[in-house]
Parts: structure tokens; C-alpha cells; sequence
């Protein structure tokens, strides 16, 4: 029973890392305008980030460093920082589209201006963080998160699942669409998946939680089940966009389009567990990607981070979760486009992705750190494929920009 | 990608399944060359697209302006039939809408910033202008009988926008 | 893999950037101090190179240490935001003597508490003059 | 002097040759007394080669476990790396170090494990 209680951690970065804003939109859009023809992306996706997130997790296990202090500790103080700079510019992007998120969700549940819930959003998200136990918070934000399965049974109602799984083995474009614009696709919902708050999130995480070698196991399992589970909703969404909007010819730019199959097939019971759902996972990765702000700059710099000690002990660490939040709340508030800003964000993500995970792959190998937990052959043999994939992923990914006019 | 009639898009709800049939079998050719060939050819073909100084220019732009409406118009249309059902929530429903119509009002407003390159795009723009219009005009009553929670009214505008949707649909297939 | 190498006399052999330079250094009660941002040598008996070799006397830490290692124009800004911060007006880096390091391992582990440390100036800063203000800052360890 | 002093610094050979560049200094616990912390972290040597890039990820010291394409690749990088003992170092400039033995004479760097 505590093990499964253990699990939340993994289940809340999956359901706030996997079905964040950005997922939520990324597969959506996909959905409706590739159909199924890209969801075997989410699947390289979720192998990736569970390869990698197992690595971070089990290094932040045994050698005492989450992700932050290995990337200062093998890329040095410069191009740490470079990483530095990088991850929290597109970490900010990420917070302010989770909270515009959060309040576009308060929105749709109440018809009052997202815009208006913005300001009551940052506040709470500050205060769950300034307030809430760090255990709490994984396991309310996780398990609620799930009310989002209800996607899933809104597509397997709809009869379409046969339909959607032969979509899925088309692996080229729609006659609408052009190749770039497919690789462009990819590449956003490979952002979305493998975001790098996630594994900053993860590995602080089982430092906030203080796991020790006994709790290896509760690593793999939270990685092995927590991730392909946000992958099965995540491919929920963008099947239910693929069946329902793609061929009434709907593009997806509001988030309002997303609850459209969930709201079509269930009904209002439906629909209001969906938003709830979407409501408490964007929530929790909002609350995720403020605390990785904190957690990235701190632990390059060396300062006391974490809920683990009294806010006052940590006090730059929460001066900045602090002024990430506002400012922000500050950039939402310009009327800039939630969606354009998730949009950005994923694709970002993608293109710094290898900033992140070189280090990790490194430090897994090195004895130094893990003693004779280092990685097996098969995971490096795998782990060494999908970085060769994010190098090119990354190289690519803004010259596809410039080309598809982000994917317009 | 010349488009022969009938091979448009489905508009109805009732065309759950793609009209054209993908064929099953995909060749190493579709998997290997054509995305590399892609990603070397667009960034040359992408330059030689600029802003609608041709008239076959124009016509694209408007082709995908016509498509991006019926997004917007197939979106309204969806939230009347889920308000038909009884299937949504009040509040739910008119965000979506309001949503469709703003999205409406800025495809049509970047539409009209177009100058049109010659008389015959003049023609172009005029036919389409009007399905825009009539586009706009009916989610903004959508959504002003949303906000009032006729949703009745709703439904009826709903039903009256599949034509404009249709039409939309086939000047977007003309004009691919 | 083979255990750490040790010399003739059984003395530890690291690697200074590979095994010291970047680490995170925590005080006496496991709080985090900062990272060894550079690391002092000092001849002994003011030896000229050559002679005896220099050996490890201080740890420094903070902007004061880490602006020259950045460089350039980054690293103009980092050490003159430290020299802003300082009260007194040429400050060198903060310095923690070797004297009261205990521990060379995954951290640096100090006999001491942070509090007693230069480095934690803008640290006390921010706690006295933002966070300790907001309340519910005392609360418990989450 | 600090560390970061001589990391990077150019290594040149009496001849005048350079060597490379200085990648990691090793140090061996053998020094002055320091207190608690006993006795100090004296220099031992230098470890010099060409190209920075990587030398900090750690293959070139032995002991790890892969992926075997990176191993290889940064092996072939640093593979040539030489080691100074520091009785062998006449100088100390801005940001170059002399020493007094030549480049074909400097014996490979010893492996931190075994």
C-alpha cells in the first residue's frame, strides 16, 4: 500500500508532464489535422522520456544530485549556464502557458475572461507552493489528474478505436498536409513529451522525498507506470480530436476544441469530469514548472533549494519561484496567445533537449556517481540512439520553423 | 495535389471515416526519400512564396482562407449540435463559440488586408468575401444566443451555417 | 572498475576540475552553501614554482569566484554584481579555508554552518528583507 | 593563485613547442596539514592535451561504462593526453605554463582507476 502510494511521484510528472497545456494542445492540433498519422511519435516519446527519467531518477537516488548540479558538474560553469539560460527561458514559457492554461480551463467552466482568473491563478499556484506539504501536492495533483482517463473512455464509446489504430499505421501525411509540416508536428509533440521540466522535476523530487537506494524500485515503477500512462491519454486526446474534428475539416486553436469529443460523446458528466481533469493536471504542472525554475537556477548556483527545508533557509530558491510566478502571470495578462506561447514552448523544448539529457546519459555511466548502478548495455545501447535522434531533432527543428512558419 | 471534385473533405458529422482511402501498404520510397527530399526542397520553395504578388498566389491564400473558415464555422456548428443533444454545459458552449467567432473575425480581417492582384482576384475576393461574412455573422449570432442561453436559437443558426460550411468547403477545394 | 587510486603513502589522488571544481558544498547541519566555484593554491613558504608544489588552501565560492572563471562579458556582469552586493569596495571571492572542509565526497561537507560563511551574504539578504517577511516563512521543513 | 589560473592554460615545451592545453590538475592528499581536514590537497601534476571539449564527462579516466560510441569518441579525443609532474613545470606566465621536459618525452596520463 505505500508503495502504491509511493508511485504518485511518477504518476503527477506524468499526468502534469505528459498531459500538461502543451500536450493537451499538441496532440489535439495533431489530431485534428494528421489524424492518427503521428501517434507513433507519442510512442517514442514516452520510451524517451521513461529511459531517460529512470536515469535522472536513479541518479538523483543514489548519488544525492538531481539534474541540475550533474549538468554544472560535467558541462562546467559556461556551458552550464548557456543550459541555464536556455532551460529557463523556455521553463518560463512553459509556467506562463500553464497558467493562462489554468485560468483558460476556469473559463470555460464559468464563461468569465481567462484573462480574469489569471491574477487568483498565480495565486494559488504560489501558495500551494509556499503552503502544501511536497508529498500532499504530488498526490492530490496526481491522482485528480486522472480524471483526465475519462478521454480515453470518451474515444473507446465512440466506437472509432479499430478505425484510429489503422490511422496510426499510416505513417505519412494527410493528402492536406505537407512533409515538412508533418516533421514540424513531430517535433512539437516529441517536445511535449520529453519536456525537460520533467526530469528537473523528477529528480528534485526524489530529493525533496529522500529516497535512498531501497527505493530504486519505486523509481522504475513510477517511470514504467507513470509515463505511458500520460502517453495513453495524451494519444486519448489526439485520437478524439482525429475522429471528431479532423474530418469536419476543425483546426485546433482554442483549448475550448479540446473537450469537444469528450463533450460530444459522454455529455455534461462527461464533459465536467474532463475539465476537472484538465483543470487539476494543468494545475499540477504548473505548480512542476514554477518549482523547476527554482530548482535549475538554484542548483546551478549551489543555493539551499527545495520544500524539504523552511522557506526561510531557502530563500533565494523561493524568491525566484516567486518572481518566475508573477512575471509570468505578468506576460499572460499581455493578451499574448496562451496557445501560441504552449505552442512555442514544446518546440523549444525540443530543440534544447539534448542540453539536458547528454549530461544525464554521461553521469549514468560514470562510477563515480553510481557505483555499480550504472546502466545496463541495453539501456545505453537505447538511450545512446535516442540522442543521436534528439541531436537531430534539435538541429532540425528551426530551420522546419522557419519553413513552415511554425506549422501555420 | 490537384484535387478532383469528390474528393473533398467530409462535412457532415455522419462521415466518421475519410472518404479517401489511404492505401495500406506504404512504399520505403514514401518513408526514406520523400520526407529528405522535403526537407531539402522546402526551404527553396518556400522562398519563391511571398505575399500575394501573383494572382495564383492570391487564389491559394484565399483557398486556405476558405479552409481555415469552415474550421471555425464546423467548430460553431459542432457546439449547436452538442447543445441539440443536451450534451454540454451552458457555459462550456458559449466559451467555445465565443471562441469560434473571434477566431472567424480575425481570419476574415487578415483576408481583407490582402490587396488583390488583379481584376480577376478582385472576382475571388468578392465571391469569398460574402461566405465570409455570412460566416461571421452567423457565429456572432451563435454566440449572442449562447450568452442569452437560447440555446434553441443556437441550434437553428447552427443549421443554417451548414450551407455556408459547404459552400466554404467547395471554394477551398476550387482554390487548393 | 578498481578502487580510487591512493599514492605510495596511501594519499588520496583526484582530479581537481573533474572531482572538486563544481561541486556543491554543504555545511555542518547538511544545508547548501554553494558550489566550489574555484579553489585557491598556495605555495608553501611562498615557494617559487619549481620548488615545492602549491597545494589547495581555500575553497572559493560565489559570484566573486565564478564571474572570471565565465569570462568575457557574462562573466563582467556576474563578478560585478558581487562587487555591488559587497559591502566593502574591491571584494575578492568568498572564502572557505580548507581548514573546515571535512569531507571531499559526492559534496563538499563543512565542520561549520553556513551562517558563519561569507558566502551566504545575499542569501541572508533576501531571507531578512523579502522572505521571512511573507507569512507562514518559519513553517516546517516539507 | 586560483585553479581556474591554470585550467586551459597552454603548456609549452623548452623548445618552444606547444604541448596543449591543461585539462585537470591532479592533486594527491599528501600536503600541509589543514586542520580538520588533515593533510592538503597538494598538485601533483598536470594533465594536458588537446581540446578541452569533454575532457570533464570523465572517459578519459577510466571506468566507464559506455555508451560504447561515446567511450570510443572521446578516447580517440583525449587519448593523447600527457602528464606534467609538477617538479617539471620551470614557470608560470599569463595563461601559459612552461616546462622543461619535451613533448615526446611526457609520459601518458595514469588512469584514476585501475
Amino acid at each position: 500500500m505505500k508503495k502504491l502510494l509511493e508511485i504518485t511521484l511518477g504518476i503527477l510528472t506524468a499526468i502534469g508532464g505528459f498531459v500538461d497545456i502543451g500536450d493537451l494542445v499538441a496532440n489535439a492540433e495533431t489530431g485534428a489535422r494528421f489524424r492518427m498519422s503521428l501517434a507513433w511519435v507519442v510512442v517514442v516519446g514516452v520510451i524517451g522520456i521513461v529511459l531517460y527519467a529512470e536515469m535522472a531518477g536513479r541518479i538523483a537516488t543514489i548519488s544525492k544530485r538531481p539534474v541540475f548540479d550533474v549538468i554544472r558538474e560535467r558541462l562546467g560553469p559556461r556551458l552550464g549556464l548557456v543550459n541555464l539560460v536556455a532551460s529557463f527561458f523556455i521553463n518560463f514559457l512553459t509556467v506562463t502557458a500553464e497558467i493562462a492554461g489554468v485560468a483558460l480551463v476556469l473559463e470555460l467552466a464559468s464563461n468569465v475572461n481567462y484573462l480574469l482568473w489569471i491574477p487568483l491563478v498565480a495565486l494559488m499556484v504560489w501558495m500551494v507552493i509556499w503552503r502544501v506539504r511536497f508529498s500532499a501536492m504530488e498526490k492530490i495533483y496526481g491522482f485528480l489528474g486522472l480524471a483526465l482517463a475519462v478521454a480515453v473512455v470518451a474515444v473507446w464509446k465512440s466506437g472509432q478505436t479499430h478505425a484510429l489504430l489503422v490511422q496510426a499505421t499510416h505513417l505519412h501525411p494527410p493528402a492536406t498536409e505537407s512533409w515538412p509540416r508533418y516533421f514540424y508536428f513531430a517535433i512539437a509533440l516529441l517536445g511535449a513529451a520529453m519536456t525537460p521540466y520533467e526530469v528537473f522535476f523528477f529528480s528534485s523530487g526524489a530529493v525533496e522525498e529522500g529516497w535512498t537506494p531501497s527505493d530504486l524500485m519505486v523509481n522504475r515503477m513510477n517511470v514504467y507506470i507513470g509515463f505511458p500512462l500520460g502517453g495513453i491519454l495524451s494519444l486519448a486526446i489526439m485520437g478524439g480530436a482525429a475522429w471528431l474534428l479532423a474530418p469536419r475539416g476543425i483546426s485546433v486553436d482554442h483549448l475550448s476544441q479540446v473537450a469537444l469529443p469528450v463533450s460530444h460523446v459522454l455529455g455534461k458528466i462527461g464533459l465536467v469530469v474532463f475539465l476537472f481533469g484538465m483543470f487539476m493536471a494543468i494545475f499540477g504542472a504548473a505548480l512542476e514548472t514554477a518549482l523547476s525554475a527554482g530548482y535549475a537556477v538554484g542548483q546551478y548556483f549551489g543555493w539551499q533549494w527545495g520544500k524539504f527545508v523552511r522557506p526561510v533557509e531557502a530563500s533565494r530558491f523561493h524568491l525566484v519561484v516567486l518572481l518566475t510566478i508573477i512575471l509570468a502571470a505578468a506576460l499572460a495578462l499581455t493578451t499574448v496567445d496562451p496557445i501560441k506561447v504552449t505552442e512555442y514552448s514544446i518546440v523549444l523544448a525540443a530543440a534544447a533537449l539534448p542540453l539536458t539529457y547528454f549530461p544525464i546519459l554521461v553521469v549514468a555511466n560514470d562510477p563515480d556517481y553510481m557505483g555499480d548502478k550504472t546502466n545496463s548495455k541495453f539501456s545505453n545501447a537505447l538511450a545512446f540512439i535516442y540522442l543521436l535522434l534528439l541531436i537531430a531533432v534539435s538541429v532540425a527543428t528551426i530551420p522546419l520553423m522557419i519553413v513552415t512558419k511554425a506549422g501555420a | 495535389m490537384s484535387n478532383p471534385k469528390g474528393m473533398g473533405r467530409p462535412t457532415g458529422p455522419e462521415l466518421l471515416i475519410p472518404r479517401r482511402r489511404v492505401p495500406a501498404r506504404v512504399h520505403g520510397y514514401d518513408i526514406v526519400v520523400r520526407p529528405l527530399l522535403a526537407l531539402i526542397l522546402a526551404p527553396l520553395l518556400a522562398a519563391c512564396v511571398g505575399p500575394a504578388r501573383w494572382p495564383s498566389a492570391y487564389e491559394g491564400k484565399a483557398g486556405a482562407t476558405a479552409d481555415q473558415m469552415v474550421s471555425a464555422v464546423e467548430t460553431g456548428r459542432l457546439a449547436s449540435e452538442i447543445a441539440a443533444a443536451k450534451k454540454g454545459l451552458a457555459p462550456y458552449l458559449s466559451v467555445t463559440i465565443a471562441d469560434a467567432e473571434q477566431a472567424a473575425t480575425s481570419i476574415q480581417g487578415a483576408f481583407d488586408s490582402i490587396q488583390p492582384p488583379d481584376r480577376h482576384s478582385d472576382a475571388l475576393r468578392d465571391q469569398l468575401d460574402a461566405l465570409l461574412a455570412q460566416a461571421v455573422s452567423g457565429l456572432s449570432d451563435m454566440r449572442i444566443a449562447a450568452r442569452r442561453g437560447e440555446f434553441a436559437a443556437v441550434e437553428r443558426v447552427g443549421r443554417s451555417l451548414r450551407s455556408v460550411s459547404e459552400k466554404l468547403d467547395g471554394f477551398a477545394q476550387q482554390h487548393a | 572498475m578498481g578502487e580510487p587510486l591512493v599514492n605510495e603513502t596511501g594519499g588520496r589522488i583526484i582530479d581537481a576540475g573533474t572531482h572538486l571544481l563544481d561541486r556543491q558544498i554543504s555545511d555542518k547541519d547538511g544545508e547548501l552553501v554553494g558550489k566550489v566555484d574555484d579553489l585557491e593554491l598556495t605555495f608553501p613558504e611562498g615557494g617559487a614554482p619549481g620548488a615545492s608544489p602549491p597545494f589547495v588552501s581555500a575553497i572559493l565560492a560565489g559570484p566573486g569566484a565564478l564571474g572570471p572563471r565565465l569570462g568575457g562579458g557574462v562573466g563582467r556582469v556576474v563578478s560585478g554584481t558581487h562587487a555591488i552586493l559587497h559591502p566593502s569596495t574591491r571584494p575578492g571571492p568568498a572564502r572557505i579555508a580548507f581548514g573546515v572542509v571535512t569531507k571531499v565526497a559526492a559534496n563538499v561537507e563543512l565542520a561549520v554552518s553556513r551562517d558563519e560563511l561569507d558566502v551566504v551574504r545575499v542569501e541572508n539578504w533576501v531571507r531578512e528583507h523579502i522572505i521571512s517577511k511573507i507569512p507562514g516563512a518559519q513553517h516546517a521543513p516539507q | 593563485m586560483r585553479l581556474s589560473d591554470l585550467l586551459r592554460a597552454d603548456v609549452l615545451d623548452p623548445n618552444g613547442e606547444n604541448v596543449g592545453q591543461i585539462h585537470d590538475v591532479r592533486l594527491v592528499k599528501d600536503g600541509l596539514d589543514q586542520g580538520l581536514f588533515g593533510p592538503a590537497y597538494r598538485v601533483q601534476g598536470l594533465v594536458v592535451g588537446v581540446g578541452a571539449w569533454g575532457s570533464r564527462l570523465g572517459y578519459d579516466r577510466g571506468g566507464m561504462k559506455g555508451p560504447y560510441p561515446l567511450k570510443k569518441l572521446f578516447q580517440w579525443f583525449h587519448g593523447d593526453a600527457k602528464f606534467v609532474e609538477w617538479s617539471h613545470v620551470t614557470g608560470i606566465g599569463d595563461n601559459v605554463v612552461h616546462v622543461d621536459m619535451a613533448k615526446e618525452e611526457l609520459p601518458a596520463v595514469p588512469m584514476l582507476r585501475q
